[in-house]
């Protein structure tokens, strides 16, 4: 067990991960506990970023790279301006269900506990990948070449986002 | 002549012709959908009559019988317990089919619909939609007495309990919705035992495998059919000796003595609801008071018998050595229903709930002559089932039109209606007497044969019954003299135009159902003839 | 020609009369009571017939049972019709009564609106009477019990719109109908036990001769079948509804209730009468039964006011003494209830046609108002002398011979039914003195108009009062053709003349003691009251048996039935509600979870979520089951 | 199997269920929102562990969670922009007041 450990910190990689992943999970555990709104975006925003970071470590720095534009970028903002056009003076209040929270509290963590016995028996030969050298090459030749048509869907689906938001937030009386 | 022609079939849907014709008339003209569905109802009422005369009396088990593989399914599964497993199928068949038992009470069914049917002069509103739902019940009865499939007769069966709902709780006093929804309540949870209980049945006795050539597959089927279940639980071997050199000696099927008391148990609850007996019945009452009396008529008359139909064909029939072990519980709850029912009919004050105790009280005694499990006993139930029908039919046709006079059945403001109303007051006293057993009379018939039947096999039983029979006269004299005898009252007196006597529409039914009635109580044996052969078979493996 | 071979013929006359007076319904009233009055004599011929053949020698006995009425498994129940002498002798009473008071009713009943109806049950209940007369087994005897039983209801009940007579009616059908329970367990008993399962009274002859019938079975027949006579003939402790049927149509009570349904008790006991004599218990039952209802009637009939009632009373009485005759279960004993069965139902009918006239008359049934009337009734006070004569036991009037001939049974038989007969004796022709003098002597009571009745009225009761003089004379010391013919042997030694000397002294000392308190009112009425109140008022009352039956068994049986109405209601009831309440209960808290708020619903789905990984995936680890 | 990839899924697992715990219990609608889009990074971290170590590495996964962020994106468009229609229609953005679906 303790070898398990010191192996585990001895390996660069596995130190690399260990921070990250605190980064992350801080960033998550901060954004429920903050009080104010704000300050939980910018706690997120911390969590998308080490994300990207362990995404580089998993060999897929095309990801990496869009997970810092769309979600520590793009989706943030858009949750800032969400706020912004929001009043929120007041704050956070205390909980006002205790059956719900307690329920979910115990919910969540159960289903953690599932997980995590699932993820422990889980028992697979891993492979390895090849990433190729060009990691954003690699994805752009199977993205239009293998997944072309859901790639066009998501312009569709897109362009239907864009328009639906615009018709959604537009006021009524204009 | 009667060989080539589906008669069961062309009487099963024989009501169709009027659902046509009532869907073809426009709903403004109500006396011609009266007349269209009472006409209708007479081409069954004409087509019942000739079954029932065209049975042989001297031939036993199922006559007529109809059959056509109807849905089939076919399932990859392992035979169980065969090692000679190809092919295994669901088999749902269309079986018609009818002995002195079925015969009868299909007959009865044509009769109280079409004298219903005259009777349902009185319903006020949508005569169409009333028709229409009459003429379906009418199909759901026919089928449910002559299927010879238990999965056919479940689906009748359930047939019959959607139009009743409607009939109830459309037309209905003002109550109407709460005893219909009462009413399909208990009814929905007796059809779902007994469903659980025929899926037990077609998956174990339901087994069959249809002589073919033997170099193809064998197939396995399974099936509701009647026959099939009783050949097999006759002698559960019989599929093994009819393939011997394929399968040797392997059970198709087992049924342990207690799975069997539970298949019997669960028909009992689920036919006793029907039926009903003693805790169960709380439902029928709120039926009897609420629904039109037309409905009543067929309520009463028709669909209670369905239960004990359906405890004679599927438990008394095809289980008989439970229900020998039942006998005493059954004995006991007969009792308890003819006392408990007659007791409360006793104190009752209004009239149709007399009548409701009081139909409880004659069930009971349709369960002393199953419980006495000797022909002399069936017979007294089975004549029971069709003297009752007749009986309370006459009894709800004359309420209803009491009704339509006076507004009320309640003992204490009505009275001294011969007076007004002799011929009427009459047949009401003709009913009641019948009701309580004059002899003369089918009541009386059915009560001597049930308890002569009782008797042989629980004296003590018989004779605490027998006590009823003192109390039934207490309560049908107490509520028809209070209608009949006495002083008219004030509120009839200043205006006595209202009071007049039977129409030629409501007299005819009153006097062909009195007609019955005194024909079964002078000459039994245009009835007891056809049963005979019916009762006496489904005894023959208890050696009764 | 064999008239026995067309005996079937003779109910069938009242039946059609039936059948074509229900249907003219309230028309024709001239031709409808005609036509039952011509159907009602037809049977009175043919039955005459009937009897002069049998008074041949060498008479067999006739039986046809051609009818299959139903078949049950391997046997079946016959219907037919048997003519023997006991039968014989009935039908010539019950066709001779029924044609005399159809005859009477004609005046009677005159000015009813539904005259027609009253002669169609008249002609319905002589129809069920020959049919049960004629029956060959208790099925088919049964069957006419009851019907005769409902036609005494629709008769009681006659003029439905008196409370009383509608209390009345339902009385007089429920009460036989217990003892009727009775004959019917009897009968379910007798056919299990006979062999053959047969039914037939001659088979049930045969066995308990044979001893086919083991010993307890014979005796618990033979009370049933009592039972079943005692509801029917009024005896005690279901007397109560006879005297309240007298709220019918006076010739009603004089057909029905004095000379032939009241009778067929009699009757059925001396058609079963193999069965009793096999048994010391059932014997004795009925000796008992019977004596102490000849007795116990006879003191409530000296406190009654009303002239039916009394009258009633002394049928309860009379009715009693034939049950001890038969009883005493020798044959003899057995003849001398049988004749005065017969000669009874003369002298009753006589009686109470008598009364009726009476009460047509006066319009008044309570015997304290009337008074004076035989100046202008004459016929009916003679003929109504005649018939308290003859019931009250005096010489050469029928009564004397066929009451002698019980007492003189009982006398060597059992020596303290005779005293108690006697006594009964003493009563009887104390009341029936009493009735006679305050209804027909002294001054009028109270503001009325007599005057004697009509010739149709008057007629029946000229040929009953002959027949209650001369009706005895075919079976008295020195003559025992009655008992012979009867039995087909010679019944033995029917007279005694110590029986005879103390029999007339109890019947002549009630009529003078009768006389001195009520004829030449020695002593008034109030004397009588005033000296002996407690016991007045304990028979005026009827020894309050109908109080005690009220209490005892009607309300305690509403009772139940409140309280049985009150548990079905809310135990039987209420336990459905409770589990319907769960229901929509649980329905309502499934109601209250859908909140519209997202976030309860996902936090259901993600415990449902769990619950059914749980569920599936954990069978594997926990091993559940 | 390396202890490595065992690793990422836990932390997957971490987030996810803490994303869930958010969204079902924060008050703030935006908050719901984020914590939702916290769940789907969950998903994509496994998604892209699984491409590199799952039995059958392959850049198919890589290309899944992009789709997955594209379609994220435009549910947080839409999410946002329904919330500000809402806003102005209640005036809050508290969930526990959008109970319309309760009618």
């Amino acid at each position: 067990m303790l070898d398990n450990i010191l192996d585990f910190l001895t390996s660069a990689e596995s130190l690399l991960f260990l921070v990250f992943a605190m980064v992350v999970i801080s960033g998550a555990i901060l954004m429920l506990s903050y009080t104010k709104v704000v300050h939980m975006v910018v706690a997120l925003a911390f969590t998308f970023l080490g994300l990207a970071a362990l995404y580089v470590m998993l060999d897929a720095e095309f990801v990496a790279f869009v997970q810092v534009l769309i979600y520590a970028g793009a989706v943030s903002i858009l949750m800032i301006f969400g706020i912004m056009m929001t009043r929120h003076d007041k704050q956070e209040e205390e909980p006002r269900r205790p059956w719900h929270n307690g329920l979910l509290l115990g919910g969540s963590v159960a289903l953690f506990g599932i997980l995590f016995f699932a993820i422990q028996s889980a028992n697979f030969e891993s492979g390895t990948l090849d990433a190729g050298v060009d990691n954003t090459k690699a994805i752009g030749e199977q993205l239009f070449t293998r997944h072309v048509i859901p790639f066009e869907l998501m312009s569709v689906l897109l362009t239907v986002t864009f328009i639906g938001a615009i018709i959604l937030a537009k006021r009524e009386e204009d | 002549m009667l060989d080539n022609i589906p008669i069961l079939t062309l009487l099963t849907f024989s009501p169709l012709l009027g659902i046509i014709a009532v869907l073809l008339i426009p709903k403004e003209m109500g006396h011609w959908l009266k007349t269209a569905a009472i006409v209708s109802t007479l081409v069954s009422l004409v087509l019942a009559g000739w079954m029932f005369i065209g049975l042989d009396h001297d031939l036993e088990g199922m006559q007529y019988e109809e059959k056509a593989t109807w849905i089939e399914i076919a399932l990859n599964q392992e035979a169980p317990n065969l090692n000679a497993a190809e092919k295994l199928i669901y088999q749902f068949n269309y079986s018609l089919g009818a002995d002195g038992l079925s015969g009868a009470l299909a007959f009865l069914t044509a009769l109280i619909s079409s004298m219903a049917a005259f009777a349902s002069v009185h319903i006020k509103k949508r005569w169409k939609t009333f028709y229409l739902w009459f003429l379906i019940l009418q199909i759901g009865m026919f089928g449910v007495f002559l299927s010879r499939d238990l999965f056919l007769f479940f689906l009748f069966f359930e047939a019959t309990l959607i139009p009743m709902f409607f009939l109830i709780g459309i037309w209905g006093f003002s109550d109407r919705e709460k005893a219909a929804n009462k009413f399909l309540i208990y009814n929905g949870i007796g059809s779902a035992i007994m469903l659980i209980a025929f899926l037990m049945l077609i998956n174990t006795a339901g087994f069959s495998t249809p002589q073919e050539d033997p170099t193809q597959p064998l197939q396995l089927i399974y099936s509701g059919d009647v026959g099939t279940i009783y050949q097999n639980l006759q002698d559960p071997g019989s599929y093994a000796n009819v393939h011997h050199d394929r399968v040797g000696t392997a059970n198709p099927f087992y049924m342990g003595l207690a799975m069997k008391e539970w298949i019997f148990l669960m028909l009992l609850i689920a036919f006793g609801i029907k039926l009903p007996i003693f805790p169960f019945h709380t439902w029928m009452l709120k039926v009897h008071i609420e629904a039109p009396p037309s409905v009543v008529m067929i309520h009463s008359g028709i669909l209670l018998k369905m239960g004990a139909y359906g405890l004679l064909r599927f438990g008394v029939e095809l289980l008989p050595e439970q229900a020998q072990t039942f006998a005493l519980l059954i004995g006991i709850v007969g009792v308890v229903n003819i006392l408990y029912g007659a007791v409360l009919a006793l104190v009752q004050k209004e009239f149709r709930l007399i009548l409701a105790y009081s139909s409880i009280s004659h069930m009971g005694i349709v369960l002393l002559g199953i419980a006495a499990l000797n022909v002399t006993g069936l017979q007294g139930a089975a004549f029971q089932l069709v003297s009752h029908g007749l009986i309370s039919a006459l009894l709800f046709l004359i309420v209803g039109s009491i009704i339509e006079r006076t507004n009320t059945t309640e003992l204490n403001r009505l009275g001294g209606l011969a007076k007004a109303m002799p011929f009427m007051s009459g047949m009401l006293l003709v009913g009641g007497l019948a009701s309580l057993g004059l002899p003369g009379m089918s009541g009386f018939v059915s009560e001597f044969l049930a308890f002569l039947g009782l008797f042989e096999t629980m004296p003590v039983l018989a004779i605490v019954g027998a006590l009823g029979i003192i109390i039934t006269a207490v309560y049908v004299l107490r509520g028809v003299l209070a209608i009949t005898y006495g002083q008219l009252p004030e509120k009839f007196q200043e205006d006595g135009t209202v009071l007049r006597d039977a129409r030629l529409t409501e007299a005819i039914p009153m006097i062909v159902l009195t007609a019955f009635i005194v024909l079964l109580g002078i000459y039994p044996s245009v009835l007891s003839e056809p049963l005979h052969h019916a009762l006496s078979s489904m005894l023959a493996r208890i050696g009764g | 020609m064999e008239f026995t071979h067309y005996a079937w013929l003779i109910p069938v006359f009242p039946l059609l009369a039936f059948l074509v007076l229900t249907a003219l319904g309230r028309q024709m009233k001239g031709i409808a009571t005609g036509f039952s009055i011509l159907a009602a004599a037809a049977a009175f011929i043919m039955a005459v017939l009937v009897f002069t053949e049998r008074l041949g020698e060498n008479v067999v006995d006739y039986t046809w049972d051609g009818f299959k009425w139903i078949g049950i498994g391997d046997f079946a129940i016959q219907m037919g019709y048997e003519v023997n002498n006991l039968n014989t002798l009935m039908l010539v009473i019950v066709t001779l009564v029924s044609l005399l008071v159809n005859v009477y009713s004609l005046g009677y009943m005159k000015d009813d609106e539904r005259i027609n109806t009253f002669f169609a049950y008249v002609s319905l209940f002589t129809f069920s009477m020959l049919g049960l007369v004629l029956s060959i087994n208790l099925v088919q005897f049964f069957i006419f019990w009851e019907l005769v039983g409902v036609c005494s209801f629709l008769l009681v009940g006659f003029w439905y719109t008196k409370p009383a007579a509608r209390a009345a009616a339902k009385k007089a059908f429920i009460v036989t109908r217990i003892g009727d329970v009775g004959l019917f367990i009897g009968m379910l008993l007798l056919f299990w036990n006979m062999p053959g399962n047969s039914l037939e009274f001659s088979a049930i002859h045969n066995a308990a001769h044979t001893g086919a019938l083991s010993a307890n079975v014979i005796t618990a027949a033979a009370i049933l079948v009592f039972i079943g006579a005692v509801g029917k003939s009024g005896q005690f402790p279901l007397h109560t509804w006879l005297p309240d049927a007298m709220e019918g149509p006076t010739p009603i009570s004089a057909l029905i209730h004095a000379a032939t349904m009241v009778a067929a008790g009699v009757y059925l006991v001396a058609r079963t009468f193999p069965l009793f004599e096999e048994s010391q218990a059932a014997l004795t039952t009925v000796a008992i039964v019977g004596g102490f209802t000849a007795i116990f009637a006879a003191t409530i009939a000296l406190a009654q006011n009303d002239i039916k009632r009394i009258l009633a009373y002394s049928t309860v009485s009379q009715l009693g003494y034939m049950m001890l005759a038969m009883g005493i279960g020798t044959m003899s004993s057995y003849t001398a209830g049988m004749f005065h069965l017969y000669t009874h139902a003369f002298f009753k009918a006589l009686l109470f046609l008598g009364a009726g006239s009476v009460i047509h008359a006066v319009n008044e049934q309570d015997i304290r108002k009337m008074g004076g009337l035989g100046s202008k009734m004459k016929i009916t006070m003679i003929t109504f002398a005649i018939g308290t004569l003859a019931l009250s036991g005096i010489v050469p009037f029928a009564g004397f011979w066929s009451k002698d001939a019980i007492l003189t049974e009982a006398y060597h038989n059992v020596p303290v039914l005779f005293w108690v007969a006697l006594v009964a004796a003493f009563f009887t022709a104390l009341y029936m003195a009493r009735l006679f003098f305050l209804v027909f002597t002294g001054k009028p009571r109270s503001d009325m108009h007599p005057h004697e009745s009509p010739a149709v009225m008057t007629l029946p009761l000229l040929v009953l009062a002959v027949l209650a003089i001369i009706a005895g004379f075919v079976y008295f010391p020195g003559n025992a053709w009655f008992g012979e013919w009867l039995l087909g042997e010679s019944p033995g030694e029917h007279a005694d003349m110590t029986v005879m000397i103390l029999s007339t002294v109890a019947g002549v000392g009630g009529l003078l003691i009768g006389w001195l308190l009520y004829g030449r009112r020695t002593f008034t009425e109030d004397w009588v009251e005033a000296r002996a109140l407690p016991a007045y008022q304990l028979l005026n009352r009827k020894y309050y048996i109908d109080e005690l039956y009220d209490n005892g068994v009607v309300k305690p049986l509403r009772g139940i039935g409140y309280l049985l109405d009150w548990f079905d209601r809310y135990i039987v009831d209420g336990a459905v509600k409770v589990l319907s309440g769960v229901m929509t209960g649980t329905g309502r808290i499934g109601l209250r979870m859908q909140n519209g708020q997202l976030q309860a619903y996902g936090l259901i789905g993600v415990v449902g979520l769990l619950i059914l990984i749980v569920a599936v995936v954990g069978r594997r680890y926990f091993h559940v089951g | 199997m390396d202890n490595i990839a065992n690793s990422y899924f836990l932390l997957a697992a971490i987030l996810f269920c803490v994303g869930l715990y958010g969204a079902l219990s924060k008050r703030n609608a935006v908050i719901v929102l984020l914590s939702v889009e916290l769940m789907l990074n969950a998903v994509n971290l496994n998604l892209i562990a699984f491409a590199k170590y799952g039995p059958v590495p392959s850049i198919t996964g890589q290309i899944f969670s992009l789709f997955t962020i594209t379609v994220a994106a435009a549910e947080a468009a839409i999410g946002i922009a329904i919330l500000i229609a809402l806003y102005r229609n209640k005036g809050t953005t508290d969930v526990l007041e959008m109970n319309a679906m309760k009618k």
